[in-house]
């Protein structure tokens, strides 16, 4: 096995926890400077070592496991929640060299192994042997599955134009135009399935504090509960690179400023869009459980077949194919 | 859609604006000077009158006075004065009702103590808290409240 | 049809949006609420007990600690009933303070409960925002009478403290500043679909039942009766101010929110007329013997408190303690009609009503 | 009551002689108030639809604004109170405040009513004697009574004959004794 194949993944591993530290710390830096304060600066120059010293708080904590709890189930959880997250990663493309597998389903892939969460969800929820767990679970994966069909339509809008599955391909389509443009309903709707994805407000319902039932991590203390804020934060990781994938055009670079190489612009990218999703979470109230449940399927699963109708029918006309035929 | 918009918007230009929070570990925070912080108490201008341990909403002061040590002077002389923290409500009504500003407010507020005993304040202790007393008292305030003090 | 027994749930009294210590033992079917108890005096002191062994004067610091989002309407309310029996004139400069402090103490306490009620709903930054303005209010209290939260600035007769040089340029130059920031909170929250959606139609009180459980403040105004005791029974110098009483059409909880954000413009319009017409001489206490002995007899004032008619009921044996004091507590009045509104509604609902009645539980038990 | 109360009390009295005598309210006999047809109308109107022993004494309270007050007997205060709701030309429907008082010899439940149409007010007070007092409760004629009776309940002992859900409102349930009474013992002395 050529060492390459096995650096690799661990490489990204710590470069994925490197971001979810970050990402943690900026999030709060971010919403601190929204609301005209200055965030975590307690802890390092400018609080940098905030995150890190929270991980080493909930490693030091001591690990309850509730007595009537289903051991094994309560274990197993945060694995399962957080495995597919990471495995999810594999297929993303960062830049034409820099990517793992040239999988040929690659968004089918994402999708599929991305749902196997919710069933990690579920267990956590039922395991803990706590009435409010088992609620928070149900509702988060009646939350994840009604949301995963307007987020897997949204997509085949792409699909269509683009003919095949495979995200390298889907960003080389992307060179002169990016999808965003002519698949903005798509983008919009995809975006905000994924908000509700990754659980994010206006679609928090699960862990809504100020809510009566508080999440089916509930009952998880020291590193079990910061495995399921890990598996929460590399989502945002792989939701946010596989937007920038799909809609924003991977590594290209805009208006044709190749000079710089592409990573640096799929990092720009990729920022930009967990900035929005910092930004929006400190701006949005939450939506109530029964509108959540009516807006996926009743707006956004609409909004998302009208978007195939509209690729469809635009293929055909004369003038717009290119834009929709690549 | 508009009032997601608008309200996104809001949140951006907040965002540029600078923090508003005061950053009061490392930069002291100042009070104004009519603060009501721990009393400061001065034992010769105190005429063991009782006028704030009756004032006192929850009974916290207790003091004794002795007779004077020299005969020629009649009158008493404060010998022990305690102010029970545990319950004091620092509602400034013992300074407003003492003739002769014998107890004063200051400014400090930094009150927590790491023992209970702690927060039984004797008369020495109340005698040393003489930093940023408060200025503005009974006697030069122009409109005088009810109570004992007299012009 | 499949047996689903219903589930128990205690909401508190440890709970982030009880608003304080309130204990709702909720007994739910699925999502809908069957029936709900509140269970309260977890914060129950015996104020009125101790009132009886304290005289009118000590009673002050205690009435801060009822309803301690807005401590001045509480010392006024006392201090008012107090006057009203002795046949006391108030100076006018202390009249015009009082208004000036018990304004912008309600401006405060709207503030306190918009930004705590986007909490509940979900929006973290208006919270900030409301804080950040009420800083502002509790500086100049701070100035005022030394303390930010229990303010003990009210005697019989008159105030305690005169407003300090400048301090009347500082309350003028806030009002200046709160007007226009108004717009920001409505730009942020009134036209926020998400907002208008947990709350238009949701905890509805018809007026008729409003006035069943004797609600007062916005919960009363919001289901059509314009009965705001500022106008209706006026008191100190309300009747020499312009200002209007928000009514809402349908009593939603959207209504709640708007009608609160209106009395806290209503509010600045009174404060900037106070400011303007404020005396530059004159005492500040009346004339009010050493020892205030009460003359026989009894009394009911109401004035208007943020959250409604905050009443004061005394019964003096003549003596400088009084016989009886009982306070009418809006908030109290305000909670009796939970359980009502509750019933059939869902969880996530709960919270919303909650905190759209606005009460405050160190009122609540007193 | 607190038993230091009164030592304190003591000195202070002999160590100052108060200066002025109280000055007593001279006994001119006081112009009529405003109020007094109101309140004659008000007294002959419940006379009239519940019965003439309902009323047992009516006053003016000059200090609240001349309030109409008439002290009503317990066994016909629920009638009264259905009247005083539903009649139209005084439909008070508004509870502003219930509150009560403990006269050492007999207990009062006092009720002030407001009407939202005639912006009328009146005072209401009805008096229970002193072991196992019970008023008819009114929650069913103003819902606002209902925790307002409870809370009365809880501090004073006042039985609410029929009143829907009689329990301690503040004080824990296992709580001994009746802490607003002027009797009261409490369980453990001041610290």
């Amino acid at each position: 096995m050529n060492p390459v194949l096995v650096m690799g993944p661990i490489l990204l591993l710590f470069v994925v926890l490197g971001f979810v530290t970050m990402a943690i710390l900026f999030e709060r830096k971010v919403i601190g400077w929204i609301q005209m304060r200055p965030g975590p600066n307690r802890v390092g120059p400018w609080g940098i070592l905030q995150t890190v010293a929270d991980v080493l708080k909930l490693l030091i904590k001591e690990d309850i496991i509730p007595s009537k709890a289903d051991k094994p189930l309560f274990k197993l959880a945060p694995a399962i929640a957080f495995i597919p997250a990471f495995a999810v990663l594999a297929v993303i493309p960062f830049t034409e060299s820099l990517q793992f597998s040239q999988f040929a389903v690659g968004i089918l892939y994402y999708l599929a192994v991305s749902s196997i969460t919710i069933i990690g969800i579920l267990m956590g929820g039922w395991a803990s042997n706590n009435k409010y767990a088992l609620l928070g679970a149900m509702r988060s994966a009646a939350q994840m599955i009604s949301y995963e069909i307007p987020l897997v339509m949204s997509v085949v809008g792409i699909i269509l134009s683009v003919g095949s599955l495979n995200l390298v391909e889907i960003v080389e389509a992307q060179k002169q135009v990016w999808f965003i443009f002519p698949q903005f309903l798509g983008f919009a709707v995809f975006f905000i399935a994924s908000l509700s994805e990754l659980n994010r407000t206006p679609f928090d319902l699960p862990e809504a504090e100020s809510e009566l039932v508080a999440g089916y991590h509930v009952e998880y203390t020291g590193f079990r509960f910061a495995f399921f804020m890990l598996s929460e934060y590399v989502y945002v990781f792989a939701m946010a690179s596989l937007t920038t994938v799909l809609f924003l055009g991977g590594w290209n670079a805009p208006f044709g400023l190749t000079m710089i190489p592409g990573i640096v612009w799929f990092v720009l990218k990729f920022l930009l869009i967990v900035f929005s999703l910092f930004w929006i979470r400190a701006t949005m109230p939450r939506v109530r459980v029964d509108q959540l449940m009516e807006f996926a399927w009743k707006v956004l699963l609409p909004v998302a077949l009208f978007n195939i109708l509209l690729t469809a029918v635009l293929q055909e006309v004369p003038y717009l194919d290119f834009l929709y035929r690549l | 859609m508009r009032g997601l918009v608008k309200g996104l918007g809001i949140t951006l230009k907040n965002m540029t604006k600078p923090s508003v929070t005061h950053r009061y570990p490392d930069v002291p925070l100042p009070m104004p000077d009519r603060f009501r912080g721990i009393q400061y108490f001065d034992p010769d201008l105190c005429i063991v009158c009782n006028q704030c341990v009756r004032i006192c909403p929850t009974d916290c002061i207790t003091l004794t006075g002795k007779k004077h040590p020299d005969p020629e002077k009649k009158g008493k002389v404060i010998d022990t004065y305690d102010i029970n923290f545990e319950i004091c409500i620092l509602c400034d009504l013992c300074t407003e009702v003492c003739p002769t500003e014998a107890i004063v407010m200051t400014n400090n507020y930094e009150l927590a103590v790491y023992s209970r005993d702690d927060l039984f304040k004797n008369m020495e202790w109340l005698h040393q808290n003489d930093e940023n007393v408060r200025k503005e008292n009974n006697l030069n305030k122009p409109n005088l409240a009810p109570g004992g003090n007299k012009k | 049809m499949l047996r689903t027994e219903e589930m128990l749930l205690n909401v508190g009294p440890q709970h982030p949006s009880t608003h304080g210590v309130l204990r709702l033992v909720v007994k739910i079917d699925g999502e809908r609420i069957v029936e709900v108890e509140p269970v309260i005096g977890y914060l129950h002191r015996g104020t009125e007990k101790l009132a009886e062994d304290l005289n009118y004067t000590q009673i002050i610091p205690y009435t801060d600690r009822m309803d301690y989002l807005s401590a001045m309407t509480n010392n006024y309310a006392l201090v008012h009933a107090v006057e009203k029996m002795m046949g006391l004139e108030i100076p006018e400069r202390a009249d015009y303070l009082r208004v000036i402090v018990m304004e912008l103490n309600r401006i405060a306490s709207h503030l306190v409960w918009m930004g705590t009620y986007l909490l509940d709903i979900g929006a973290m930054s208006p919270f900030l925002y409301a804080f950040r303005d009420r800083e502002q209010i509790l500086s100049l209290f701070n100035e005022l009478c030394g303390a930010r939260l229990t303010y003990n600035y009210m005697r019989v007769g008159g105030v305690k403290w005169d407003a300090p040089p400048g301090w009347i340029e500082k309350a003028d130059a806030f009002v200046d500043y709160l007007l226009p920031q108004m717009d920001e909170y409505h730009g942020l929250i009134t036209g926020n679909e998400i907002f208008v959606r947990r709350t238009k139609g949701i905890g509805i009180v018809s007026q008729e039942l409003a006035i069943q459980y004797a609600l007062s403040g916005a919960n009363l105004r919001v289901s059509g009766s314009d009965w705001d005791l500022r106008k209706k029974e006026p008191y100190s110098l309300y009747d020499r101010f312009q200002f209007d009483v928000p009514v809402g059409k349908n009593g939603d909880l959207y209504d709640k929110y708007l009608c609160r954000m209106q009395e806290i413009v209503e509010s600045l319009k009174i404060v900037k007329q106070a400011i303007d017409q404020f005396p530059e001489k004159g005492t500040i206490m009346g004339k009010v013997p050493r020892v205030l002995r009460v003359p026989e007899g009894e009394i009911y004032t109401g004035i208007e408190s943020p959250r409604g008619e905050l009443g004061c009921h005394i019964v003096s044996k003549g003596k400088d303690k009084p016989w009886r004091l009982k306070f009418r507590r809006p908030s109290f009045y305000n909670l009796q009609i939970l359980p009502t509104l509750l019933v059939g509604e869902s969880i996530s609902n709960l919270v919303a009503i909650l905190g759209g009645i606005d009460i405050v539980l160190g009122e609540v038990d007193c | 009551m607190k038993s230091e109360d009164e030592k304190k009390e003591a000195p202070r009295a002999k160590a100052r002689p108060s200066k002025r005598p109280v000055t007593k309210k001279e006994e001119v006999p006081l112009e009529p108030s405003p109020k007094q047809p109101v309140l004659d109308q008000y007294v002959t109107l419940i006379k009239g639809a519940v019965g003439e022993q309902a009323v047992s004494e009516s006053h003016i309270n000059r200090e609240a604004g001349h309030l109409p007050t008439i002290v009503i007997r317990k066994e016909d205060w629920l009638a009264t109170a259905r009247y005083l709701k539903r009649s139209d030309e005084l439909s008070f429907d508004y509870l502003q405040s219930l509150a009560g008082v403990d006269y050492a010899s007999y207990f009062e439940v006092v009720y002030v009513l407001l009407s939202m149409s005639t912006l009328q007010k009146v005072m209401i007070k009805v008096k229970a004697e002193r072991e196992e007092a019970s008023v008819p409760s009114v929650s069913d004629v103003w819902a606002a009574a209902n925790w307002n009776e409870r809370e009365i309940f809880d501090l004073f002992g006042i039985e609410f004959t029929d009143h829907p859900h009689l329990k301690r409102i503040l004080l824990p349930d296992n709580w001994v004794g009746y802490p607003l009474r002027k009797d009261y013992e409490p369980l453990d002395k001041e610290v």
